[in-house]
C-alpha cells in the first residue's frame, strides 16, 4: 500500500505547481488551466485521506465528484468571461488588465 | 451697633446703586445723573459723617459668609469700623462730593456727563467699600475694583488716543503690583483659613500663629500692591499718564483717594507690617528715594498736571515713609491734610486748563489766569500748603511725617526726607510762577462776556475750591485730634513747636521758594530752572528716570517677543505637527494605494503569502502537533 | 412635580427642537427661528424646575432615572445630577437661548443651522444628565459632529479647514478615551457602564495609572489642553456666533466635565498620580493661552487663545483634586461659558455690521456702537478677572486651591494674570478706544431685541460677581463629597 | 516494489510532470495538453487508491469536457498571431518563490497531521456513492445542480454577443 | 404552526426565481417585467423571512439548520436584497440586454446566500458560497458603457477563484482531521479542540472563501475594482447582502475554532489592524465615491474582524449586530449614490455637489449614512462598534480597540469630505433637483429611521444577534 504522506507529498506539490501558475502565466486561460491543478490536488488529498484504513471512502468520492463539477462550472463561467474580456479588450494578457488601482 | 453698621452699608451701597441707575437707565439723561449720583453720594457723606462721629473708639464689624470654602465656613465679608475706616471713609465721600460739585462745571456738556457720574459712582462704592472693609480679600476685590473705575476714568476720553493709551498702561501697572497682594491674601487665606482683617493682625502680631519669616512675606506680597497703587518705587510711571483723564478725575483719584488706598492699607495693616521690620526698612527706602525721585522729576515737567502728579508721588511717600517709620497717626495726618489740597490744587489747575484749553504751564499763563480768582487763590493756597509753608496744612503734616522720621529712621533718612521737602517747595513755587506769572497775553485779551450757563459753571468749579482753599487753613490743626483718634495710647504731636527741624524745613521751604523766585518769579526772570542748564539731567528727570523707557525695552519688548515666539510655536510647531500629522497620513494613504497596483496576480500573491505566514506562525506558535 | 422624569425632559427639549425644525418646511424662516426658541425656552424652563426641585443641601445625584437598556453589554439608561453638573445644565440652557437669539438674522439655510444647532444642544444635555459612560460618550459625540457642518457651512475665515481640524481633534480626543472606558469596563469586578457603580469597582494602582492619562488627554483635547488646543482658537475663529458660542461656551466644558466626572471620579488614584502633569499642562495652558492671545490680530484669536487659557484655570482647579480647586474649577465653568458666549456674540454683532473682525482695521467702536462694544468690554474684562465678575471668584478658588498644592505653579499663574490683563485691555484700547483706523460704513447701535440675548449673559456675570454664593452653595456640598470620595 | 505503488509512481509522475509541462510552456496549446496528461495522472492516483469510479468519471470530466473547452475558448480569444512578450524574471523567480514556500508551509503542516481514524468502514462502489448522495449529501447534490446551472446561464449570458435587450436562450 | 413554515423563505425564494424567469420569457418588456417581479419577490421574500421567525428546523439529515442564527442572515439577505433590486432600479449601469437577467442572478446569490446561512455541512456550505459567487461573477462584468467593468469582473473572479481553490484546500485538510465534513464534526475533532496547527491552519484556508466576500484584508484586492466596475444595484448587493452573509459565515467558523485558538485570534486581530488601516488611508485619496465606499468597506470588515477576535459569543454577537448595521448603512449610501449618478455611470466627489439643494432627502441619508459608516452616533454605527470593541477589550485587545478607535478618527475624515461636497460646495452648474419617486422617499426615510432607532434603541436587535450568536455556539 503507498504510503499517505506520498500521496499527501505528490498532492502539495501539484498544488504548489498550480499556484505558481497561476501567479506567474499572463494568459488567462493559463491561469485557469492552473487553478484547476490547485483543485486536483485538493481532490487527490480528499482521496487520499479518505481511503485510508478507518476513514469514510465513500464520503471522500462524493466530495470529490462534487469538486468535479465545480471545476467545470468554474471553467464554464471563467472561459466564458475570458471570450467576453478578449472581445472587448483584445487580450487576456492579465498584466495588461491592469487599469484600475489605486 | 446696629446703626453704625447700616450707615456703612448706606455709604456702599447709595453710590453703587447710583452707579447703576446710570449707567443702565439713564445714559441719556445728564442732569437726571448728575442729580442721583451728587444725592446718593450726598447721603454716603452723611452716613460717613455720622459714622465719624459715632464710632470714636474701639471698633465694630458685622460680617457674612460670602464665598465657600475648603474648611467649610467660608470667607465672610462685611464692614469694619473703628476710627482709622471711619476717617478715611469721610475724607474719601468729602473729597469725591467736591469733586462731584466741581464736575457738574467743568464737564457741562460733554457727551458722556452721564456716563462720566455713572463712573464716578461706582468709583465712590468701590472706594468706601475699601475703606469699610472687613476682609482683606474684600479690600481686594474693592481695591481691583477702583483699579477699574481708574481704568475708565482714566479713559473716559476713550476716542483720543492718549487717555486709552494711559487708561491702559496705568491698568497694566498697578495689577503688576496686584497680583503680589493677590498672592498675600492667597498665602494669608491658606495659613489662616480666613482672610478677617483684625484677625491677621491679632495674628501677625506678638503672640500671633505668624512665623516671622510667613509675616516678612505676607508683608512684601502685599507691599508690591502697595506700590502698584500708590505710585512708588518703581512702578509710579503710570500716575503721570493717567492725568490724561479728565481733571476732576485726575483731583480724585489720582492723588486725593485712590492712590492713597495703598497708604491706607499700610495703616490699616500696620499691625502686620510692624512685625515685618524689615519689610518696612524697604518701604521706608522704597519711599525716600520715591520722594526724592518725583521731586526731580515735578521740578521739570511743563504739563501743570504733571507737576501735580509727580507731587502726588511724592507726598505719597511721605506718608508710606511716616508709617514705614511706624507712625499711623502722621502718616495719615499727611493723607488728610494731602487729599484736601492735592484735590484743590487739581481744581484749581482744572479751572485754568478748562479755560486755556490747554495743561502746559506757559501756555496757561498767556490766558490771563489771574482773573480766574477762585482758582488763583486755590492754586497758591493749595501751593502753599505743598510747599509746607506755616500754616497751611501741609507745613503741619509734613512736619509730623519728619519728626517721626527724625525719632525712628536715622539721619540718612532725614536728611533725603528734608532735601525732597525743599525741592518740593521749589517745584511748587515754580509751578506758581510759571503759571500766573506773565506771559505775553496772547489768545483772548477780552473774553467775551460769559452766559449764563457759563457763569453757573463757574459757580459748580469756584465753590468747591474755595471751601477746600479755606481746608488748608483749617485742617491743619486736626492734627492732634486724628492722633488721639487714631493711636489713643500715643503721645499727642504737639502742633506748633518751632524746634530745630521745623526751622529747617521752613528754611528749606523758603529757600526753595526763593530760588524759584529767582528763575521763575521776579520780573525779568529767565523763566529755566537751573535743571536746565544740564540738557542730559533734565533729560533724565524729565523722562521719568528713564524708567519707562526701560520697561519698554525690557519687561514690555520681552513680552512681545515671548507673545511672538508663543505664537510662532503655536502656529508652526503645535500646529503644524497636527497638519503634518493630516498630510502625513494622506501621503501614508496614497503609499498605501499602492499596492493595489492593478496587477491580479499580485493580489493572489499577496493573498498566499499572508496565508504561508499564517501557517508559519501556527505552527511555530502552537508547535507541530 | 418631582414625579416628572426631568432631566429626560430636558434632553428631549432640544431634541423635539430638531424634530420640529425637521417637520417645518425650509421656506418659512421664521417660524423655523421660533421653533428653537420655542425648544430653548422649554429648555429654560425645564432647567428651572431643575433646579427648584434640586435640594442643594444633599450630595449625591438627584432626579435619578434609570431604566434597562442593553443589559447584556452592561448598558443603562441612568441619569441624574448633582451640585457639579447642575450649574452646567443651567449654563447650556442660558447659551442655548442667547445663541438662538444672536442668530435671528441668519438667513442661510436656516432649517438646516437650527437642526444641526438642536442636535449639538441634545448632546451637551445628554452628557451633563448622564451617569452611564456608554450615554456620556454618545451624547459627547453627538454634541460633536454637527460643528463641522455648522461650522463649514456656516462659517467665516477659513472655516472648511477649522471645521475639519476641529472635527479631527476632537474626535482623536475620543479615539482615546473609547478604549479607555472600554478597558475600565473589562477590568472592573462588575461589568457595567454604570458611572455610580464602576465608582466602587476599584480600580487596581496599576490601571489607574495606565489609564487615566488616555482619560485626561482624550477628553482634555476637548477642554483645550495643551498642546492639543490648537483646534479651538482655529474653529472659534471660522465658526458663526452662536456656535462660537457654543463651542467655547459649553462644549469645552464638556471636556473638563468629563476629566471630573469620569476620569477623577472613577481613578483617583490615576489622578493623584498623574496630579503632577496635569497640573504642569494646565499651568502651561493658563501661560501660554494668555501669551498668544497678546500679540492675535484678531479678535476671535483673542477670544479663542483667552479661552485656551481660561480652560486652562478649569484644569489646574480639577488637578488640585481640592474643595477649592473644584469649587473653582466648576464655577470657572460656568463662568467661562457665560463669558466666552457673551464675547463671541459681542464681536458676531460687530463682524456682522463691519465684516472684519481685524483689530487693526477697528477702533473707536466705543463710539460708533456704544451698547455692542460694552457688552465686549463687559466680557474682557470679566476674562481679566476683575472682581465684581463671575471669573474673578472662581479664579481665586482656583489659585487658592493651587497654592495649597502647587504653590510654585500658583505663582507662576496669579503672575500670568498680568499677561491676561494684558491682551484684554490691549482689545479694549485697541479696538474700541481711540479713533477708527479706516473709514467704516455708519452703522446702527444694536437693537434692543439683539441685545436681550447679550443682556442676559452679562446680567449673568454680574449678579454671580456680586454674589457668588449663588452657584457656589450648590457647588460645594457636592465638590466635597467628590473630594471626599478621593481619599 | 508491490505493483499498486508501481501505479502511483508512475502516475504520480504523470502527474507532476504533465502539471508542469501544463505550467511551464509557453505554447497554450501545449498547457492544455500537459494540462490532459496531468488530469490522466491524478485519475491515476485515483485508480491506485481504489477510487475506480471516480477516477473514470475524472478523466471524463476533466480530459473529455474541460480541456476541451478550454481549447475552444483559446480559440475564440487567444492572440496567437501576437509574439510572446518576455518573462519577466522577478515574476517568475518569485512566483516560484512563493509557490514552493506554499508548498513548503502546507508539507510542513501535513506531513504529520493527526488525522482522524475511526472503525473500519467496507470498500466502496458506485453504489455506496449513489446511496451518499441521496441520504446525508443530499442538499449537496441539489446544490451543485444549481451551481452548475447558474454557471451555464451565466456563461451564455456573459459570453453573448448580442447587444439589444431582447435576446433569448 | 407546521415545521414547513421555518421554510418559508425557501419556498419564496423559488417562488420568487419562477416569477423572474417567468419574466424573462417575456419578449420586449422582460426587463420591466423582471424588475417587478423581483420588487414583489423581494417583498414576499422579506415579508416570509420575517414570518418565519422563530421557527426551528433540521432536515436534509441534519445538514440543513433553521435557527435564530440563520432567520437572521436571511433576514438581512432579504433586506440587502431587496434594497439591491431597487437600486437596480431598471438595472440602469447594467448592458442592456442583461437588464432583466440582472434580477435573476441577484435572486441566485441570494438564494446561494440564504442556503449558506442554514447549511451546516461544510460541502454544502461551499457549494452555497459558489452559487451566490458566480452569480455575481457573471453580473460584474456587465457594465455598460464602462470598459473597465470587464477588468473589475476579471479581478473579482480570479481573486474569488484562487480564494476559493484555498477553500477547497482547507476543507481537504478539514475532511481528514474530522473524518466528516459537518462543522459540529469538524469542530469536535481532536485535532481542532487541541488546536493543532493543521487543524487551525485548515480551518483558516477554509474561511479564506468567506473572507474573500467580507473582503478582508489580505483578500480584500478586488472589492475596490468591483465596487467601482459594477453596476449600481450589483455593487450596493455585493456590499450589503453579500458581505453580511459572509461575515456571518466566518462568525460561524469562529465558533467552530472555539475558544482556545490564540495564535488564530492573533492572526485575525492582526488582519483586523492591517485592514481598519489600509482600508481608511487609502480611502482618503479617492474621487470616486463607490470607490471610497469599497475602500471604506475594506476597513470595515476589519472592525467586524475586530470582534471576531475576540472569540467569544458577544463578539460574534457583535459582529452579527455590526453586520445588520452595515446592511442599512451602507445600502443607504448605495441607494445615493445611485440616485445621484447619472445613466448609472458613477459619481465622483464633484457630482455630490450641491446635494442639499438639488436632493436634501438624499443628501440626509447620505449624512446619516456616513456619519453611521464612521461610528458617530446617534446613527448604530456607535453602538455597533461600541459593542465590537467591548467585545474586543474583554478579552484584552487594548491595542487593536486604540487602534480601531483611531481609524475611526481618521476615517471621519473622508466621509466629511463627502459630506462636504454634499452640503457645502455648491454644484457647478447649479445642478438640477433630483426626482425621487414615493419609493426611494419611502426607502431614504426607512433607511435613515433604522439607522436612528438602531441607534437609540438596538436592544431588540441585538438581543436577536446574541441570540443568534448563542444558537452557534450551542
Amino acid at each position: 500500500m503507498v504510503s499517505l504522506n506520498a500521496v499527501l507529498g505528490v498532492a502539495t506539490m501539484l498544488f504548489g505547481i498550480g499556484l505558481y501558475g497561476l501567479l506567474q502565466r499572463r494568459s488567462l486561460v493559463a491561469m485557469l488551466i492552473s487553478l484547476e491543478l490547485m483543485l486536483a490536488a485538493v481532490s487527490m488529498n480528499v482521496i487520499a485521506l479518505t481511503s485510508r484504513a478507518g476513514a469514510d471512502a465513500s464520503m471522500g468520492q462524493v466530495v470529490v465528484l462534487i469538486l468535479i463539477g465545480v471545476a467545470a462550472a468554474e471553467a464554464a463561467v471563467a472561459l466564458s468571461l475570458f471570450v467576453a474580456i478578449h472581445r472587448s479588450a483584445h487580450t487576456i494578457d492579465v498584466e495588461q488588465l491592469s487599469e484600475m488601482k489605486g | 451697633m446696629s446703626g453704625p453698621i447700616q450707615a456703612a452699608l448706606l455709604a456702599q451701597a447709595a453710590p453703587l446703586a447710583a452707579s447703576a441707575a446710570i449707567l443702565l437707565g439713564l445714559r441719556r439723561h445728564p442732569a437726571a445723573a448728575a442729580a442721583v449720583a451728587i444725592a446718593a453720594l450726598g447721603a454716603g457723606f452723611a452716613a460717613s459723617t455720622y459714622l465719624v462721629l459715632a464710632v470714636a473708639n474701639g471698633s465694630a464689624m458685622a460680617q457674612a459668609v460670602w464665598l465657600p470654602m475648603a474648611d467649610g465656613r467660608g470667607l465672610a465679608f462685611g464692614v469694619l469700623l473703628d476710627t482709622l475706616s471711619t476717617t478715611m471713609a469721610l475724607v474719601v465721600s468729602a473729597v469725591t462730593l467736591a469733586v462731584m460739585v466741581y464736575s457738574l462745571g467743568y464737564m457741562a456738556g460733554d457727551p458722556g456727563f452721564a456716563r462720566y457720574y455713572g463712573f464716578l459712582s461706582l468709583f465712590a462704592a468701590a472706594m468706601l467699600g475699601l475703606v469699610l472693609a472687613s476682609n482683606l480679600l474684600q479690600t481686594l476685590v474693592f481695591w481691583e475694583l477702583v483699579g477699574l473705575a481708574s481704568f475708565l476714568l482714566i479713559g473716559f476720553w476713550f476716542d483720543r488716543p492718549g487717555p486709552a493709551a494711559a487708561a491702559r498702561k496705568a491698568f497694566i501697572m498697578t495689577r503688576v503690583g496686584d497680583v503680589g497682594f493677590l498672592l498675600g491674601v492667597l498665602l494669608l487665606i491658606r495659613t489662616l483659613g480666613n482672610a478677617t482683617i483684625p484677625e491677621l493682625v491679632a495674628q501677625a502680631g506678638p503672640g500671633g500663629a505668624f512665623s516671622p519669616r510667613f509675616t516678612a512675606i505676607v508683608a512684601s506680597l502685599l507691599l508690591m500692591g502697595v506700590i502698584g497703587k500708590s505710585a512708588q518705587g518703581p512702578l509710579f510711571t503710570w500716575l503721570p499718564d493717567a492725568m490724561e483723564g479728565p481733571t476732576p478725575v485726575s483731583a480724585l483719584l489720582h492723588s486725593a483717594t485712590m492712590v492713597a488706598a495703598g497708604v491706607y492699607l499700610v495703616a490699616r495693616l500696620h499691625g502686620l507690617f510692624a512685625a515685618a521690620p524689615d519689610v518696612m526698612r524697604v518701604l521706608l527706602w522704597v519711599s525716600l528715594v520715591t520722594a526724592v525721585a518725583a521731586a526731580t522729576m515735578a521740578m521739570v515737567a511743563e504739563d501743570i498736571k504733571r507737576v501735580l502728579a509727580y507731587s502726588s508721588i511724592s507726598q505719597l511717600a511721605y506718608m508710606l515713609m511716616a508709617l514705614a517709620a511706624g507712625s499711623v497717626a502722621a502718616g495719615f495726618f499727611h493723607l488728610v491734610t494731602h487729599a484736601g489740597f492735592k484735590a484743590l490744587l487739581f481744581l484749581s489747575s482744572g479751572i485754568f486748563i478748562h479755560h486755556a484749553h490747554s495743561n502746559a504751564m506757559r501756555e496757561i499763563a498767556a490766558h490771563s489766569p489771574t482773573r480766574q480768582r477762585a482758582a488763583t487763590i486755590g492754586l497758591v493756597s493749595g501751593s502753599l500748603a505743598l510747599a509746607g509753608v506755616i500754616p497751611f496744612s501741609g507745613y503741619f503734616s509734613k512736619e509730623a511725617v519728619l519728626a517721626t522720621l527724625g525719632v525712628h529712621a536715622g539721619a540718612a533718612a532725614l536728611v533725603l526726607a528734608y532735601l525732597g521737602a525743599g525741592l518740593t517747595a521749589y517745584y511748587a513755587a515754580r509751578m506758581v510762577f510759571l503759571t500766573l506769572r506773565g506771559g505775553q497775553q496772547h489768545g483772548s485779551p477780552t473774553a467775551p462776556h460769559p452766559t449764563l450757563a457759563q457763569q453757573a459753571a463757574a459757580t459748580m468749579m469756584g465753590v468747591p475750591v474755595l471751601v477746600l482753599s479755606a481746608l488748608t487753613l483749617i485742617l491743619g490743626w486736626t492734627g492732634s485730634w486724628l492722633a488721639a483718634r487714631l493711636s489713643p495710647g500715643a503721645e499727642p504731636h504737639a502742633a506748633l513747636e518751632l524746634g530745630a527741624g521745623p526751622l529747617t524745613a521752613l528754611a528749606l521751604a523758603g529757600l526753595g521758594i526763593a530760588l524759584a523766585w529767582r528763575e521763575y518769579g521776579a520780573k525779568g526772570a529767565a523763566r529755566t530752572g537751573f535743571v536746565d542748564r544740564f540738557p542730559a539731567l533734565r533729560a533724565f528727570f524729565a523722562d521719568n528716570w528713564y524708567l519707562d523707557r526701560l520697561y519698554g525695552a525690557s519687561v514690555v519688548r520681552a513680552a512681545g517677543w515671548l507673545s511672538r515666539a508663543a505664537r510662532w510655536h503655536d502656529q508652526q510647531v503645535l500646529d503644524g505637527a497636527g497638519d503634518g500629522l493630516a498630510a502625513g497620513t494622506t501621503r501614508g494613504g496614497r503609499m498605501l494605494a499602492r499596492v493595489q497596483g492593478g496587477q491580479v496576480q499580485m493580489y493572489v500573491a499577496i493573498a498566499v503569502a499572508v496565508l504561508v505566514a499564517l501557517a508559519v506562525w501556527l505552527a511555530y506558535a502552537e508547535g507541530l502537533r | 412635580m418631582s414625579d416628572l422624569p426631568l432631566l429626560t425632559l430636558l434632553v428631549l427639549c432640544p431634541f423635539a427642537g430638531l424634530v420640529a425644525v425637521l417637520l417645518i418646511p425650509g421656506r418659512y424662516a421664521q417660524a423655523l427661528r421660533i421653533a428653537a426658541a420655542l425648544s430653548a425656552l422649554a429648555s429654560c424652563v425645564v432647567t428651572a424646575l431643575i433646579v427648584r426641585a434640586f435640594d442643594a443641601h444633599a450630595a449625591g445625584y438627584q432626579l435619578v432615572e434609570r431604566g434597562a437598556w442593553l443589559p447584556e453589554a452592561g448598558i443603562g439608561y441612568h441619569v441624574g445630577v448633582d451640585g457639579l453638573s447642575l450649574p452646567l445644565l443651567v449654563l447650556t440652557a442660558i447659551v442655548y437661548l442667547t445663541g438662538v437669539l444672536v442668530m435671528w438674522e441668519l438667513e442661510l439655510r436656516v432649517k438646516e443651522f437650527f437642526a444641526f444647532m438642536t442636535l449639538l444642544v441634545t448632546g451637551v444635555f445628554g452628557v451633563f444628565v448622564s451617569l452611564d459612560l456608554f450615554f456620556f460618550l454618545f451624547y459627547y459625540e453627538v454634541a460633536v459632529l454637527p460643528m463641522y457642518l455648522l461650522i463649514a457651512v456656516w462659517g467665516s475665515t477659513r472655516k472648511e479647514y477649522g471645521a475639519m481640524k476641529l472635527t479631527l481633534y476632537l474626535l482623536a480626543g475620543t479615539a482615546l478615551v473609547v478604549p479607555a472606558v472600554l478597558a475600565l469596563y473589562v477590568t472592573a469586578t462588575v461589568h457595567t457602564f454604570d458611572l455610580t457603580q464602576l465608582a466602587h469597582a476599584g480600580f487596581s494602582p496599576t490601571v489607574q495609572r495606565i489609564v487615566f492619562p488616555f482619560l485626561f488627554l482624550g477628553f482634555g483635547v476637548l477642554a483645550g489642553l495643551w498642546p492639543f488646543h490648537t483646534w479651538s482658537p482655529v474653529g472659534h475663529v471660522a465658526a458663526p456666533t452662536a456656535v462660537s458660542m457654543l463651542h467655547a461656551g459649553v462644549l469645552m466644558k464638556l471636556g473638563a466635565y468629563g476629566i471630573l466626572r469620569v476620569a477623577m471620579t472613577l481613578l483617583p488614584e490615576g489622578a493623584a498620580y498623574w496630579g503632577h502633569t496635569a497640573a504642569l499642562l494646565a499651568t502651561i495652558n493658563i501661560v501660554y493661552g494668555a501669551l498668544v492671545a497678546l500679540s492675535q490680530t484678531d479678535l476671535k484669536f483673542v477670544i479663542g487663545y483667552s479661552s485656551v487659557s481660561h480652560m486652562g484655570i478649569v484644569l489646574l482647579g480639577l488637578a488640585t483634586m481640592s474643595v477649592d480647586g473644584i469649587n473653582g474649577a466648576v464655577m470657572q465653568m460656568f463662568s467661562h461659558g457665560i463669558m466666552t458666549a457673551l464675547f463671541f456674540a459681542a464681536v458676531g454683532f460687530i463682524y456682522d455690521r463691519y465684516h472684519t473682525r481685524e483689530i487693526a482695521r477697528l477702533g473707536g467702536l466705543s463710539r460708533a456702537v456704544p451698547v455692542a462694544s460694552a457688552f465686549f468690554i463687559i466680557a474682557a474684562l470679566t476674562g481679566a478677572g476683575i472682581p465684581g465678575l463671575a471669573s474673578f471668584w472662581a479664579e481665586l478658588l482656583v489659585f487658592l486651591g493651587a497654592l495649597r498644592t502647587w504653590p510654585v505653579l500658583a505663582v507662576i499663574v496669579v503672575g500670568a494674570l498680568i499677561v491676561t490683563l494684558a491682551y484684554s485691555i490691549r482689545v479694549i484700547v485697541l479696538a474700541f478706544f481711540g479713533e477708527p483706523r479706516e473709514p467704516h460704513p455708519v452703522v446702527a447701535d444694536i437693537t434692543p431685541f439683539l441685545s436681550l440675548p447679550r443682556a442676559i449673559l452679562a446680567a449673568v456675570l454680574l449678579v454671580l460677581g456680586f454674589y457668588p454664593r449663588l452657584i457656589l452653595d450648590v457647588i460645594d456640598p457636592a465638590a466635597r463629597a467628590f473630594v471626599e470620595a478621593l481619599r | 516494489m508491490n505493483p499498486g505503488t508501481l501505479v502511483f509512481g508512475i502516475s504520480a509522475a504523470t502527474a507532476l510532470v504533465g502539471a508542469l509541462l501544463a505550467v511551464g510552456l509557453r505554447n497554450i496549446f501545449h498547457n492544455i495538453l500537459g494540462f490532459a496528461l496531468a488530469m490522466l495522472g491524478v485519475a491515476g492516483v485515483f485508480l491506485g487508491l481504489g477510487s475506480d469510479f471516480l477516477a473514470a468519471v475524472f478523466v471524463l470530466v476533466y480530459v473529455g469536457a474541460v480541456a476541451i473547452a478550454m481549447v475552444y475558448a483559446v480559440m475564440l480569444s487567444h492572440p496567437l498571431d501576437q509574439p510572446a512578450r518576455p518573462r519577466s524574471a522577478a515574476k517568475v523567480w518569485g512566483a516560484a518563490g512563493l509557490a514552493a514556500g506554499a508548498a513548503a508551509a502546507l508539507w510542513m503542516l501535513v506531513r504529520g497531521a493527526p488525522w482522524a481514524a475511526g472503525p473500519p468502514v467496507e470498500p466502496v462502489g458506485a453504489a455506496g456513492i449513489g446511496a451518499r448522495f441521496l441520504t446525508d449529501y443530499v442538499l449537496a447534490f441539489e446544490l451543485i445542480s444549481v451551481l452548475l446551472l447558474v454557471a451555464m446561464m451565466g456563461a451564455v449570458m456573459v459570453a453573448r454577443q448580442n447587444r439589444e435587450g431582447t435576446g433569448r436562450w | 404552526m407546521s415545521r414547513a413554515w421555518a421554510l418559508l423563505p425557501e419556498a419564496s425564494l423559488v417562488l420568487t426565481g419562477l416569477m423572474i424567469f417567468a419574466a424573462l420569457m417575456a419578449g420586449e418588456q422582460r426587463a420591466v417585467l423582471a424588475r417587478r417581479a423581483a420588487r414583489a419577490g423581494s417583498v414576499i421574500l422579506l415579508a416570509a423571512c420575517v414570518a418565519s421567525r422563530g421557527v426551528p428546523l433540521v432536515i436534509f439529515w441534519g445538514t440543513y439548520r433553521v435557527d435564530a442564527f440563520s432567520q437572521l442572515v436571511k433576514l438581512a439577505v432579504a433586506a440587502g436584497f431587496a434594497l439591491s433590486v431597487l437600486i437596480a432600479r431598471d438595472g440602469e449601469g447594467q448592458r442592456a440586454d442583461a437588464r432583466g437577467e440582472l434580477f435573476f442572478f441577484l435572486l441566485t446569490s441570494a438564494s446561494g446566500l440564504m442556503v449558506m446561512a442554514s447549511a451546516v455541512e461544510a460541502v454544502a456550505l461551499y457549494l452555497a458560497l459558489e452559487i451566490a459567487s458566480y452569480s455575481l461573477f457573471v453580473l460584474v462584468p456587465l457594465r455598460e458603457r464602462f470598459p473597465r467593468g470587464k477588468e473589475a469582473g476579471l479581478k473579482f473572479v480570479v481573486v474569488g477563484l484562487a480564494s476559493s481553490a484555498l477553500t477547497l484546500y482547507g476543507l481537504s485538510l478539514l475532511v481528514g482531521l474530522a473524518g466528516s465534513t459537518r462543522l459540529a464534526a469538524i469542530a469536535a475533532s481532536p485535532a481542532l479542540v487541541t488546536g493543532s496547527p493543521v487543524a487551525l491552519f485548515g480551518l483558516g484556508l477554509f474561511a479564506a472563501g468567506f473572507l474573500f466576500k467580507l473582503a478582508l484584508f489580505p483578500f480584500h484586492f478586488w472589492a475596490p475594482d468591483v465596487y467601482e466596475g459594477a453596476s449600481h444595484g450589483v455593487a450596493a448587493f455585493v456590499a450589503t447582502a453579500s458581505k453580511v452573509a459572509a461575515l456571518a459565515i466566518v462568525g460561524r467558523l469562529v465558533a467552530a475554532a472555539g475558544p482556545a485558538t490564540a495564535s488564530l485570534a492573533m492572526a485575525l486581530a492582526l488582519a483586523a489592524a492591517i485592514a481598519m488601516t489600509l482600508g481608511n488611508l487609502v480611502a482618503i485619496g479617492q474621487r470616486d465615491v463607490k470607490r471610497m465606499l469599497a475602500w471604506s468597506a475594506v476597513a470595515q470588515a476589519g472592525y467586524i474582524a475586530v470582534g471576531f477576535a475576540a472569540f467569544t459569543a458577544a463578539g460574534i454577537a457583535a459582529a452579527l449586530f455590526y453586520g445588520l448595521v452595515y446592511l442599512v448603512m451602507n445600502a443607504a449610501a448605495f441607494l445615493v449614490v445611485a440616485r445621484v449618478a447619472r445613466d448609472g455611470a458613477n459619481p465622483s466627489l464633484d457630482d455630490l455637489r450641491g446635494l442639499h439643494r438639488r436632493a436634501p432627502l438624499l443628501a440626509a441619508t447620505l449624512l446619516l449614512a456616513l456619519f453611521a459608516l464612521a461610528g458617530v452616533p446617534p446613527t448604530a454605527g456607535f453602538v455597533g462598534k461600541w459593542l465590537l470593541f467591548r467585545a474586543a477589550m474583554a478579552q484584552g485587545w487594548w491595542w487593536l480597540v486604540l487602534l480601531g478607535a483611531i481609524n475611526s478618527t481618521v476615517s471621519v475624515y473622508y466621509y466629511l469630505i463627502a459630506v462636504k461636497h454634499a452640503y457645502l460646495l455648491p454644484a457647478e452648474d447649479e445642478g438640477a433637483p433630483i426626482a425621487l419617486t414615493w419609493v426611494d422617499r419611502a426607502a431614504c426615510l426607512a433607511l435613515c429611521g433604522a439607522l436612528l432607532i438602531l441607534g437609540f434603541y438596538p436592544t431588540p436587535v441585538y438581543d436577536w444577534a446574541a441570540g443568534a450568536a448563542d444558537a452557534l455556539l450551542r
